[in-house]
């Protein structure tokens, strides 16, 4: 497998897989191409908006589990506008690269923390600048 | 566990070090061109006749209606577009089924391109042809029907006899891609009433980048790669003599023994589907249980996706593969699954061991603990499990 | 003389034993199919990598431009066939020369079959083919011009930089069947202007059964092989991994003596050249003098026959060819030598000796001195001889 050191960690020892009961956001993400899905939970501070915890469960490639585990660590701590700014190629810069046919899994996991905090807006009548209403299937993308 | 366990040999095969050995010296001592006229090239070409011999022999086949090739793709691909431009002012149209290997697939596609009309009979969820549906496509601009003796992904073997029967009272010619099931299992042309046969050396234990074509001799096709007057004109490039001594070596070894490695695999293949099946849940064999290769084991484990099960075998030491190899840098979800029936999600989750003598019981069981553990750990990481479980509870 | 002296290297080479170790463990230990995705396969495609490597820089090209084939007659049919399809909504004419090796002569004709026009070029009476004529012959619809680097039966070498040059000013596709040259002369794409290349393993002391085709990034056509999304979907079947290591240890070795190599074969061919011509009458030396494949010697003796000479050699223990070894089956005169002007009767007499960098002095000379007596020998019996003698005498 043409996968770096990094993506390897993260595989195996993959960072906050689980969910979180009464998740304030919850998205969840599939391709249907590959058939890959992903889920994000986000435990939101109601007065600071900071990412307090963040899980997910993935079905997927190697890629997708290491970018999930990376996205979780990286929307972390931040506050739910920082959080947008997790985009894909961060979470690939942050894994060392990914092979050019697995760089649609990292879209999976941007897509994945946006669906969730859409979900949070919502329930929280709420709108977040710069947050576009995510798409269940992100296939057509690539 | 530091040792390999190598359980992708429907992908390639070990050289057997006696095939090795019949290889070397065309290699550093009888090198020449067996086209050559002095009696140095008469060694290369006598071992040369020998091993198209012993092929034609595994066959019943006439040592003249066996071609030397580069492997099964090249055989495959010399069958398809032979005959559609042999044989089309007879007709253009062929016969196939939904789970041929890429190599008949693509080419396929190709001569739609070029004003074919190509057929692709479905399969039960087994994977079977039947020689029925066979029968009821023929029409009679039909010129070709081209069914694989087993299938490379989940095993199944076909009623080649059968087809091959409903091919000829239909006066239609018949080939099949036999690259799995060629010195695997007993195959004789004349009683399959197969008119080609393509095979791949390096699927039973030869050497790579060398392969045959049996073509009965009624058969007439012009080349796929024109040049020399080598394989009667009929397939050009200087002789891979080493190959071609390798390939025979194989054949011979394989079908010196083939009873006792059909009973050796088939016990292997049956305990280590046994043990999957019993000891992890939501799973499926795919293929047939009973018309299917002996060291084919195929299943699917629903919630979980075939790579990251792929990788984590690997860590375990263990080579296995979902799909097929030759397919492995895509992402769609393999043809053959989708057509026994399975759902996207479900074929993503396949997983392919295929055995060959050297494996042994206590791979088979090491392999069953891993898999079962694997499958374990991923599934508590699959939105898909979970999904499925509450809905089981809330029901 | 007991030891065997072969001198038909054009005919196929010797593997190296550092070529044959370099293959061994892609046999017996790392027989991974290269597309699997273990680990395990990780070791066959670094070496496969490395080897598409070594052979693009030894040509100055890019390793994503290096396509491994089952051999050269694969390598030219790709090329004709797939830029006939590809191009041929731009045209359907095509350049090439009358002393083109078969694989690209019955392409060539099987093309014409199929509606594409061919001009077979003219050479002069070295065998060279002109850019002038090469120029000459374009046309608007013209799509392909194939010339061959080197001419395998009388080793002259083209004008391939200038034959490319003209090409490309007419932006037309060059090819080259570089098959007698590539590893024997330095060859760079670049600076030759060759947007195509085909070679074959076993002309350069590596193994039978495997070639390549270089083909530049700007070049799109489709696979003459379908299936498998091996070498970038563009040639389908399981790579010949232990063929491609090979392939390139062998291209390695020679690109590093390339210039000793010349140097030495050069001074055995000119030794040979020079005897055979002082010492036996009525011979012609064929091919260019200066321009010519370093390892190349052809002659004609007039009064004799091919088959004769090469029986009588044989049994001094020397390997040598009249025409090419793929050739060997047929009657008719080589159409190389026909197109140098040789007449019928003068082209049926024709030895070609080629040389490699393991052959001696010692050998040449007692080639020279077999030659020297079989030739008086063969034409003591040739009526033709007497009628010339006769005839001498009576002038
Ligand atoms: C000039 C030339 N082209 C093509 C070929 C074909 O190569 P191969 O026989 O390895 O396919 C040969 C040799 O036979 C040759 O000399
Ligand atoms: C059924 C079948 N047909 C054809 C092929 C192609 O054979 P090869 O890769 O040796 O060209 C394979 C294996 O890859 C196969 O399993
Ligand atoms: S292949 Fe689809 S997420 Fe990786
Ligand atoms: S007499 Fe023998 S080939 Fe013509």
């Amino acid at each position: 497998m043409n996968y770096s050191e990094k993506v390897m960690d993260h595989f195996n020892n993959p960072r906050n897989v689980g969910e979180i009961e009464n998740a304030s956001g919850v998205g969840t993400v599939g391709n249907a191409k590959c058939g890959d899905i992903m889920r994000i939970y986000l435990d939101i501070d109601e007065d600071t908006k900071i990412v307090k915890d963040c899980k997910f469960k993935t079905f997927g490639c190697g890629a997708a589990v290491a970018t999930s585990s990376m996205a979780t660590e990286l929307v972390k701590g931040k506050t739910i506008y920082e959080a947008l700014e997790v985009t894909n190629k961060a979470v690939m810069e942050a894994l060392d690269g990914l092979p050019p046919v697995k760089v649609h899994c990292s879209l999976l996991a941007e897509e994945a923390i946006h669906a969730a905090l859409w979900d949070y807006a919502e329930k929280h009548h709420i709108t977040i600048e710069g947050l576009k209403k995510p798409k269940t299937d992100i296939s057509d993308e690539d | 566990m530091s040792k390999l366990i190598y359980l992708d040999n429907a992908a390639t095969t070990s050289v057997k070090p006696e095939v090795f050995e019949a290889m070397k010296p065309y290699y550093l001592e009888n090198y020449s061109n067996p086209s050559s006229v002095y009696s140095f090239a008469g060694e290369a070409k006598k071992a040369m006749e020998d091993a198209r011999k012993v092929i034609a022999d595994s066959l019943g086949a006439a040592a003249t209606e066996i071609y030397f090739t580069g492997g099964g793709s090249e055989s495959d691909n010399w069958v398809l577009k032979g005959v559609a431009e042999a044989y089309q002012s007879k007709g253009k149209h062929i016969i196939t089924s939904k789970i041929e290997h890429h190599a008949i697939l693509h080419t396929c596609e190709y001569l739609e391109k070029h004003g074919y009309e190509v057929t692709y009979l479905d399969v039960d969820e087994n994977g079977l042809v039947t020689p029925e549906e066979v029968e009821k496509a023929i029409r009679p601009d039909t010129i070709l029907i081209s069914i694989m003796f087993a299938n490379n992904e989940i095993g199944t073997i076909e009623p080649i006899a059968e087809i091959g029967k409903v091919a000829h009272e239909h006066g239609v010619l018949f080939h099949t891609d036999a690259v799995q099931a060629y010195a695997h299992v007993p195959i004789n042309v004349q009683e399959m009433n197969i008119d080609m046969l393509s095979a791949s050396g390096h699927k039973f234990h030869g050497p790579k980048g060398i392969g045959f074509l049996y073509m009965s001799n009624k058969v007439k096709i012009g080349p796929l790669i024109h040049g020399g007057s080598q394989e009667r004109s009929r397939r050009a490039g200087t002789h891979n003599v080493p190959g071609i001594v390798g390939m025979a070596k194989a054949a011979e070894l394989a079908h010196a023994n083939m009873d006792q490695t059909i009973a050796k695999e088939t016990a292997l293949r049956d305990h280590l589907i046994e043990r999957l099946e019993k000891e992890i849940p939501y799973c499926r064999l795919n293929g047939d249980r009973v018309k299917r290769l002996p060291n084919n084991v195929n299943f699917c484990f629903r919630f979980i996706e075939g790579e990251s099960l792929l990788i984590l075998l690997d860590q375990n030491g263990i080579c296995a593969s979902s799909g097929s190899a030759c397919t492995s840098g895509s992402l769609d979800p393999s043809h053959v699954l989708l057509a026994i029936g399975l759902p996207h999600e479900i074929a993503h989750g396949s997983l392919r061991l295929t055995l060959s003598e050297d494996n042994t019981m206590e791979e088979m069981d090491f392999v069953a603990d891993q898999a079962k553990k694997i499958v374990e750990r991923l599934r508590s990481m699959s939105p898909l499990y979970d999904d499925f479980v509450k809905q089981q509870k809330e029901q």
